[in-house]
């Protein structure tokens, strides 16, 4: 690893570092106490709200000018799509997904053995002054849906999620319960958040609070 | 309660996202170790507190982490406009 | 007891779905549909209450949120008590228990009454400011007492089981009551596109309609309700919320509705329901339908049992089937009132008169009355009341044109009912609550809403429009013009057919006057729940409380649970007809959510208990607690605190903990710490202005520590940031600090150097970080990593390198806190308990401990190192702290923190400084917090010399250490102060050096 | 004065109560004062009457825009208490508990001043510092102040939860057993009646809109309703309107005006017997005379005047509330408002001269200046009249914020009070 590293260091002057063990190492994520596999086996399968972790995955925060063409041609070429650039909005392309964050900063989303390879794609393709920096350690996605998924999230954010008001692949970021999460309507009853690793665990006591009344189907 | 328009997410947003940075339009002396005691005093704690329209920095804090400017009624807590860091209030008070 | 006063037919109760209660111990019957009010009236309930001064005995006055007496405590067990619960909006289930809240030993016969009689002449108005002064030591007594009357029911003893949840909504046009007017707002919002949720705190929408004998369309106003309910619950777009108060209307079109969920059908919520539910609204617009309250009129003895409101009394025959009473007196000052008349002698009760205290009037309802052969008394009114626990009789009298002299003959009726209207206060609260004064209007005689800044429209009884016609065309204009507003095409909507009935003119008229001054008359109550008078607002004004808002405080009109809805506009009438001004110019007081009381359960939702504030988790936390931790609260972060041993006590598990450090190697996980990527070419430069030391010439693979200081040059906060490439930091905070630090860089970069290249981004949560610290520290994580080379001399202090910790990527900083060889390991956090399962497999053999947050503190306070925030409280520059040598004043730009240090009592001599402070007994610790001074036997106040900020028994030296604060203290070395204890006790101290272990920082480097 | 007196009653209430003297007169102003004193809050009423009692000044008048005792006077949470930190605001608020105890005597005018101790509850290792810390500090100060722990408090405090399990559990407390609440309003009536009887002129519904300043020097103050009423000396005293004030002086001042909100439940049987406040869950809590619960937390954090602020910070107080005592739950809210504070950096007052001469400012008391009421306006009383600051006033002056010297109470301030 530090081999591969250090040609990048002098490119870029920043420090690119694949984060992946390469053996057969157990990674448990951040939501890996509530151990929702063991929920998911012995759940009841109807319900109103059904969650599912999208989890270790690679989360990447990228933060350039869109005035930079450089940055926004680069990494266009290296996701094979252009950055989302009007507000609030996110794009998908294949297994990666990029949502609008600030002018200035974007949350790409990738399969988590992909991330490495990404910044170090982005760092050669990118000249002028951004950042990637590699989150995937401290984040993880909650993928709710259901008639009901509505319900609970109008419970946790004080955003507008009426289809007019919030439509299928807007993105935002909010407050969730007391907590902060990033809301993306991935179809019309399906949600998916992007929560913190150390508020995980509360994240996950409020959603099996707050769906109680429609009922919770955890899923694998 | 606000409802606050940011001017980079481009829409309403409600005040539990927001944090209140306090007066706008506070420029840091640009030479501070020639400034007096008062001038320095003055810069980082005397405020104008207008009972009216007041100019006034918001952080997003929740949203896109961007800063920006408020122009508020400071009784009817009406909010007359918004605009960016580095740009300059159309509605301003009189007198 | 029978349901006496129950019609046979009539009304919204279901007849087949008899329901049993108790009140006060004794069980009553009533029907599906009834309130607890129309079920206590049913059954001949007269005396609900005892008043709050005088206990007199009260009855039901009214039949909604107006209500001021009938506030009972309501619930069948300990947990689902609810005190000051209003009879008159409680709906009646079966099994509910209640009772009233004052009257010793009963409502019935009180005790209390007695002395309400004798010293009721003793208690005007702000008496109590005037008494219980002498001798100043009773004072507490009489407070006993004065506090065991106060107050109406009781909190439960028991916690409440129920769950409360909270719900925000958004929409285009939230209409605010479900009378005709608000129905027809809502219909025509909704029929033209818009999203609208419509909120009524009555059990059913329909507002006045349900009470009222009028028809729509020719058939009953009720049917045309339904109808309308009927289309709007087809609409996806229209929410409806029955039994929801709007509660509070706040700042741009925010309001709270309190949704009664179950309350309404039990005691606790059914398993699996949510009691209550607060809906958050954002409304583009709103149209407040909230209708009109009907004033009672103030005379004498009017709160005896069996004085109502007229329009009460008509609620109660026609939408309950009940006729609480038997022969009625009607006193009114308008037209409308003379419908109760003949609701009263429809119900096939005797009308004994209605008063009327206009000289001439002639509307068509006047004319039905008389018609009937009701006796109509014009130019008169009910002076007095007689009757203890019911109405026996009225005295009536003339008046003269005014209303405001009794000018005839006075006359004895007997009667057991007294209803009276005085005309209707329009329902204005809510439009006040964003700060807006209500303005008078002669022609409703009431006040209406004044101008708003706020998208708010009005609509029916609120803007003082009575008439049905009237009320439904305003509802529907309204619907339109929101419609229009939100840019959407208005649909038209045809007005429903309905008939005028033609009214001839109201009296403005509040107080009837009595034969007797104000003063010496009967009590005329204005405001039954505060035992408020006419005479005592009259007094209030003599002595000098002019202004309403001095009225009000000075004899609590208005401040019950009430909150004056029935008695302000009195009180405000009466008020200014004594000084001679007008209503406007006397003005009102401030109507303020709640509109009606809310559960504080209900306000708070879900936020309590396990949720009342996240628990922030470490990626190694299952490991704390299964190796039983004990917790710190840091910020909202769970730290392990320190890890007791089956058996010992924390001072045992400390030094263990300690000494296993110092002597072989501990462990600690600190993830917390507040972590920030940094990148940019101006990252270096960036540093160098946050930061009060020198950043220019940190070279890649090197740390440093660093002090941030605001502007007035006080630490706010520390940490080490290392430097990953030419153009990459990664900056550490305290964990407690990180959000406000990351908040501070962006804000000085965002807005005064918006021109310098650098990026900042959390990386907080994705690193798991653990410090392995102590001489054997190295042999330990070279088990583990062979691609670093861990040579002290190739991977020296204050160095970071990359390579791999058992079989994870990981960056590991050589920097210590504690004073030992250290490593601080870094991986992504998903691998964080995988790599401290394998350290603790590996370090066995070390010894390997785990430790605490209370062991490092010990152990970095044995080396003199601060703890921002513990040792800091805002008031300490970095000289105060003896750390000048972070601070450098040879950089170029003028760094914040600079100027702020360099002001003149930052810079004076005898600032407190910290020191480290040796006790004279070594086996005494000083407490944390304790005050030095040079010399005890001053008097107090004594010359505080600063206080200790640190204070550990530290194992390693066998003695006690701490650190703290002395005036001077940098130049006190070796002298003694003095702590003085609470118990008397004074502990010696020397102040040294806060460096207590290895000053030259040997241990570190080996 | 009229004496009020329990016998007092009794006589009154033979003649139907006919016969009660007005509280105070209703003066028109004269056109010449030797101080004026703009604000009739606790503290100028306070002010006028200790400059009358103490220092013989009597021709004073308040000016006063709407009525008195109107302002924040007659929206605050009650709570009394000196149990500061610094030796400068330990002095000056026991300077104050001082003169509480007795109050009700002294003017004559029942204050409902009720010692029924002040508790900051402590959640965190951190709070337990910061309150032992004080402790030790106010005992050496001569301010009563005592930790108890949580089996203790629990005792103390049957309706607080002290269970371990709570979120942020309750590790124990300091308790001031002097401090406690009185009835606000009667303080204000109260000052306001003893002032007036001395001769002072209350002039209510009088705003003053601009200050008469010649060569630096005021002499005058320019009302909306009576024009240009002059003046040797000039005391402003107007809590959240300071800042406009200033303006009118032309200086700014270091304090900004927040709306703080405050609420109370139904009055209730008696269910809490002190007064008891959390820094870390934000929120305190105690019960009036009246049998209502008195809640209050922390500033909105923006500048507001409309004496009202955001509905967010009434849940968060209330979640703390029953976080608390969780048997609040089924309690109900009755009603919420706010008051404006002028809250300074330093969370500790200004008493100070001005820029302008014979012009004084006493402002900045932000969220806890009803426990100052009778030390300020004594000590303010004794500035006026000499013109130059009370020696417990000294460290209080707006210098301090161009030196540097600033007394930071925010952590014995803490959530507001
Ligand atoms: C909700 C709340 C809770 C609080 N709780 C506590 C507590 O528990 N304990 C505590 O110690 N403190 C508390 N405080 C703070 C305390 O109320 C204030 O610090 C204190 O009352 C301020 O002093 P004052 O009474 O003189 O101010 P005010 O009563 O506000 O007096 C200022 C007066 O100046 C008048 N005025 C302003 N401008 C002009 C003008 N141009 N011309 C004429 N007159 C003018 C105003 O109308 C007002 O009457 C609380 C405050 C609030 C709002
Ligand atoms: N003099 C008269 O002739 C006279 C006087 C008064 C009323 N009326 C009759 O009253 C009706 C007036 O119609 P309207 O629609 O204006 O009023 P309404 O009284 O019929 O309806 C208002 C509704 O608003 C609800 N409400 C009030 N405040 C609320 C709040 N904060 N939260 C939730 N719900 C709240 C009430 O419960 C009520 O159901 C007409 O039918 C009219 O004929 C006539
Ligand atoms: C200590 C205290 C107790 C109060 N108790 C009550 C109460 O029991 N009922 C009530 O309606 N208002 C109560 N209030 C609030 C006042 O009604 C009023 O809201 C407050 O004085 C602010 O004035 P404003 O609302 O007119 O602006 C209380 C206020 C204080 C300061
Ligand atoms: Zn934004």
């Amino acid at each position: 690893m530090s081999e591969a590293t250090a040609p990048e260091k002098e490119v870029t002057n920043v420090a690119v570092m694949n984060q992946l063990p390469s053996g057969d190492i157990r990674a448990e994520s951040p939501l890996h106490h509530a151990e929702l596999d063991k929920l998911a086996a012995r759940n009841p399968r109807a319900g109103g709200v059904i969650l599912r972790e999208l989890k270790l995955l690679g989360h990447l925060t990228l933060r350039g000018s869109q005035d930079n063409q450089s940055f926004m041609d680069g990494c266009a070429a290296v996701f094979g799509i252009a950055l989302p650039t009007k507000p609030l909005t996110s794009v998908e392309k294949g297994s990666v997904s990029i949502r609008w964050m600030s002018p200035d900063e974007w949350l790409v989303v990738v399969p988590g053995d992909q991330a490495f390879e990404i910044e170090r794609s982005l760092r050669a393709a990118i000249e002028g002054h951004f950042q990637v920096v590699n989150g995937s350690g401290g984040q993880t996605l909650i993928e709710l849906s259901g008639p009901n998924a509505v319900d609970v999230l109008k419970k946790s954010t004080v955003l507008d999620l009426h289809p007019s008001q919030f439509p299928v692949g807007k993105v935002a970021g909010s407050v969730f319960a007391k907590a902060t999460a990033v809301v993306r309507r991935s179809g019309e009853d399906t949600w998916e958040l992007v929560v913190r690793r150390s508020f995980a665990d509360y994240i996950w006591l409020w959603l099996q609070d707050a769906s109680r009344e429609y009922g919770l189907v955890v899923k694998a | 309660m606000l409802h606050i328009y940011c001017p980079h997410c481009q829409e309403l947003r409600e005040e539990e996202e927001f944090h209140c940075s306090g007066e706008a339009h506070i420029a840091r002396p640009l030479d501070p170790d020639n400034c007096t005691d008062a001038e320095w005093g003055e810069y980082i704690f005397f405020r104008k507190n207008p009972r009216g329209i007041q100019h006034e920095m918001w952080y997003h804090t929740t949203g896109c982490r961007k800063f920006f400017n408020v122009t508020r009624d400071t009784q009817t807590y009406e909010i007359k406009e918004v605009y960016k860091i580095g740009e300059q209030p159309k509605v301003v008070a009189e007198g | 007891m029978s349901q006496k006063n129950r019609l046979q037919s009539g009304g919204r109760v279901d007849r087949s779905k008899a329901l049993t209660f108790t009140y006060n111990g004794r069980q009553y019957k009533g029907y599906q549909g009834d309130s607890v009010a129309s079920a206590l009236l049913a059954n001949g309930v007269d005396i609900v209450a005892r008043s709050f001064k005088y206990s007199r005995p009260r009855g039901i006055v009214a039949a909604g949120a107006e209500e001021p007496n009938a506030v009972l405590q309501l619930g069948a067990t300990e947990a689902t008590q609810v005190p000051n619960v209003r009879a008159t909006q409680q709906e009646l289930y079966n099994g509910l228990v209640c009772s009233a809240t004052n009257g010793w030993p009963s409502v019935e016969s009180d005790w209390m009454g007695m002395m309400g009689k004798l010293g009721g002449k003793m208690m005007p108005p702000g008496f109590y400011y005037k008494t219980f002064m002498f001798p100043q030591s009773m004072w507490p007594t009489y407070e006993k007492f004065i506090r065991q009357a106060a107050g109406l029911g009781r909190a439960p003893k028991e916690r409440d089981q129920d769950e409360y949840d909270i719900m925000n909504q958004h929409c285009d046009l939230m209409v605010v009551g479900a009378g005709p007017a608000g129905l027809m707002a809502a219909l025509t919002a909704a029929r033209s596109g818009a999203r609208v949720i419509i909120a009524d705190e009555q059990s059913e929408f329909g507002g006045h309609l349900l009470s009222s004998r009028e028809r729509i369309e020719g058939k009953p106003a009720a049917d045309w309700v339904a109808g309308i309910v009927a289309e709007l619950a087809k609409m996806p777009e229209v929410t409806m919320l029955p039994r929801s108060v709007v509660n509070g209307y706040h700042d741009h079109n925010f309001l709270t509705i309190n949704e009664n969920r179950t309350d309404y059908m039990s005691d606790k919520a059914p398993e699996g329901q949510v009691r209550q539910r607060m809906h958050r609204v954002r409304a583009h617009w709103v149209v407040l339908a909230t209708g009109a309250h009907e004033r009672p009129l103030v005379f004498g003895n009017n709160d005896v049992p069996g004085c109502m409101v007229a329009s009460a009394v008509s609620t109660y025959i026609n939408r309950y089937g009940v006729v609480p009473g038997n022969k009625l007196v009607l006193m009114t000052t308008n037209d409308n009132a003379y419908q109760t008349a003949l609701d009263w002698a429809d119900a096939g009760r005797e009308v004994v008169a209605v008063v009327d205290t206009r000289s001439n009037p002639q509307g068509e309802r006047v004319e039905a009355v008389r018609k009937r052969g009701i006796k109509v008394l014009t130019g008169s009114g009910v002076i007095d009341v007689q009757g203890k626990k019911r109405v026996s009789g009225v005295s009536v009298a003339g008046l003269d044109a005014k209303g405001e002299k009794v000018t005839g003959n006075v006359q004895h009726l007997s009667c057991d009912t007294v209803a009276s209207s005085g005309g209707w206060s329009p329902v204005v609260h809510l439009s006040c609550h964003a700060g807006v004064r209500p303005v008078w209007s002669d022609e409703a005689i009431g006040f209406v809403p004044g101008p708003s800044v706020q998208n708010q429209l009005i609509a029916g009884g609120i803007s003082g429009t009575y008439a049905l016609d009237k009320v439904l065309a305003e509802g529907a204009k309204a619907g339109q013009e929101a419609a229009a507003k939100l840019g959407l095409q208005a649909a038209e909507v045809a007005l429903p057919n309905v008939r005028k009935v033609s009214e001839g003119k109201p009296m403005a008229l509040y107080h009837i006057p009595h034969t007797k001054p104000t003063s010496r008359a009967p009590k005329q109550f204005v405001d039954y729940q505060n035992d408020v008078t006419a005479a005592g607002i009259e007094l209030a004004t003599r002595e000098g409380f002019e202004s309403i808002e001095h009225v009000k405080r000075y004899t609590a009109m208005g401040f019950g649970t009430d909150q004056g809805k029935l008695g302000n506009i009195n009180g405000m009438a009466i008020t200014a007809a004594v000084l001679g001004k007008s209503i406007p110019e006397t003005g009102t007081t401030v109507f303020r959510p709640n509109y009606t009381p809310i559960a504080f359960g209900a306000i708070a939702g879900r936020n309590c208990g396990p949720l009342f504030e996240p628990k922030r988790f470490t990626a190694m936390h299952k490991w704390h607690v299964e190796n039983g931790a004990e917790w710190e609260d840091v910020g909202q972060w769970k730290r392990p605190w320190y890890y007791p041993k089956q058996g010992e006590t924390m001072q045992q598990a400390l030094d263990r903990e300690c000494l296993a450090t110092r002597e072989s190697v501990g462990i600690l996980d600190a993830s917390t710490l507040g972590k920030i990527d940094i990148q940019g070419k101006d990252a270096r430069e960036f540093l160098g202005r946050v930061y009060t030391n020198a950043w220019a010439k940190l070279a890649v693979g090197k740390c440093r520590y660093g002090l941030m200081c605001g502007e007035d040059g006080m630490v706010f906060d520390d940490g080490v940031t290392s430097c990953l490439g030419e153009n990459h930091f990664v900056m550490t905070t305290t964990s407690g600090g990180a959000a406000h630090v990351m908040e501070w860089l962006e804000l000085y970069h965002q807005t005064e150097w918006p021109e310098m290249e650098v990026y900042f981004t959390s990386v907080t949560d994705h690193w798991a970080t653990m410090t392995i610290s102590g001489p054997n520290s190295r042999k330990l994580l070279s088990e583990l990593c062979d691609d670093i080379d861990l040579d002290k001399d190739s991977f020296k202090f204050m160095d970071w390198r990359e390579g791999t910790v058992a079989g994870v990527p990981a960056r590991v900083f050589r920097i210590s806190f504690t004073g030992e060889l250290s490593y601080e390991i870094n991986v992504q956090a998903n691998y964080g308990l995988h790599v401290w399962e394998k350290l603790f497999e590996h370090g066995a053999k070390y010894n390997l401990t785990p430790y605490g947050t209370e062991t490092m503190h010990i152990l970095r306070a044995e080396k003199g190192f601060i703890i921002a925030g513990q040792d800091t409280d805002g008031s300490m520059t970095p000289i105060d702290l003896g750390m000048s040598w972070c601070v450098s004043n040879n950089k170029p730009f003028s760094y914040i923190g600079k100027r702020g240090m360099a002001r003149e009592d930052c810079v004076r001599d005898h600032r407190k400084q910290m020191v480290g402070l040796k006790t004279k007994d070594p086996k005494v610790v000083l407490p944390e917090g304790a005050q030095a001074v040079a010399d005890t036997k001053q008097p107090i106040p004594m010359d505080l010399l600063g206080h200790v900020s640190s204070s550990y028994w530290s194992a390693t030296l066998n003695r006690s250490i701490a650190l703290g604060f002395i005036k001077g203290g940098h130049d006190r070395m070796g002298e003694t102060v003095y702590y003085p204890l609470a118990d008397g006790r004074v502990i010696e101290a020397e102040i040294c050096s806060p460096i207590f272990l290895d000053p030259k920082g040997e241990r570190q480097n080996v | 004065m009229q004496r009020y007196s329990g016998f007092g009653l009794l006589k009154h209430s033979l003649s139907y109560h006919e016969n009660w003297q007005r509280v105070w007169r209703n003066p028109t102003p004269k056109k010449k004062y030797d101080v004026i004193i703009i604000g009739a809050g606790g503290h100028g009423l306070a002010t006028a009457y200790y400059l009358a009692k103490e220092h013989g000044i009597t021709n004073v008048a308040v000016l006063e825009k709407g009525h008195l005792g109107g302002g924040n006077i007659c929206r605050n949470t009650t709570i009394v208490r000196s149990n500061y930190l610094w030796d400068e605001s330990a002095a000056l608020y026991e300077h104050s508990m001082k003169l509480w105890e007795g109050l009700s005597q002294e003017l004559n005018y029942n204050q409902m001043f009720s010692q029924r101790g002040v508790y900051h509850t402590c959640h965190t290792l951190g709070d337990l510092r910061t309150n032992e810390r004080l402790v030790y500090a106010n005992r050496l100060q001569g301010v009563d102040n005592e930790m108890v722990y949580a089996d203790q408090l629990q005792k103390e405090i049957p309706a607080l939860d002290c269970s371990k399990d709570a979120r942020y559990p309750v590790l124990g407390a300091s308790v001031q057993r002097r401090g406690g609440n009185a009835r606000h309003d009667a303080v204000a009536w109260g000052y306001a009646r003893a002032a007036d009887a001395l001769g002072v002129d209350l002039i209510q519904n009088c705003e003053v809109v601009d200050m008469e300043i010649n060569d630096g020097k005021i002499t005058g103050v320019k009302t909306k309703q009576y024009g240009v009423i002059k003046a040797d000396r000039v005391g402003c005293v107007t809590a959240g309107n300071s800042g406009v004030m200033a303006k009118m002086a032309g200086f700014k001042l270091p304090v900004e005006s927040h709306p703080l909100q405050a609420l109370v439940s139904e009055p209730i049987k008696p269910f809490l017997d002190t007064v008891v406040m959390s820094n870390h869950v934000h929120g305190y809590m105690s019960q009036s005379d009246k049998g209502d619960l008195v809640i209050g937390a922390g500033i909105d954090g923006w500048v507001g005047y409309g004496q009202r602020g955001s509905y967010g910070i009434i849940e968060h107080t209330i979640q703390a509330i029953v976080e608390l005592f969780p048997l609040t739950s089924r309690v109900r809210m009755n009603r919420q408002w706010g008051g404006i504070v002028d809250a300074c950096p330093d969370a500790s007052p200004i008493l100070s001269e001005t820029p302008v001469k014979n012009l004084f400012f006493n402002c900045g008391w932000g969220t806890g200046g009803f426990k100052g009421t009778p030390g300020s306006g004594n000590v303010f009383a004794h500035t006026l009249a000499h013109g130059k600051a009370h020696p417990l006033a000294e460290p209080f002056s707006i210098n301090r914020f161009n030196t540097g010297a600033l007394i930071d109470e925010h952590g014995a301030a803490g959530v507001a009070h």
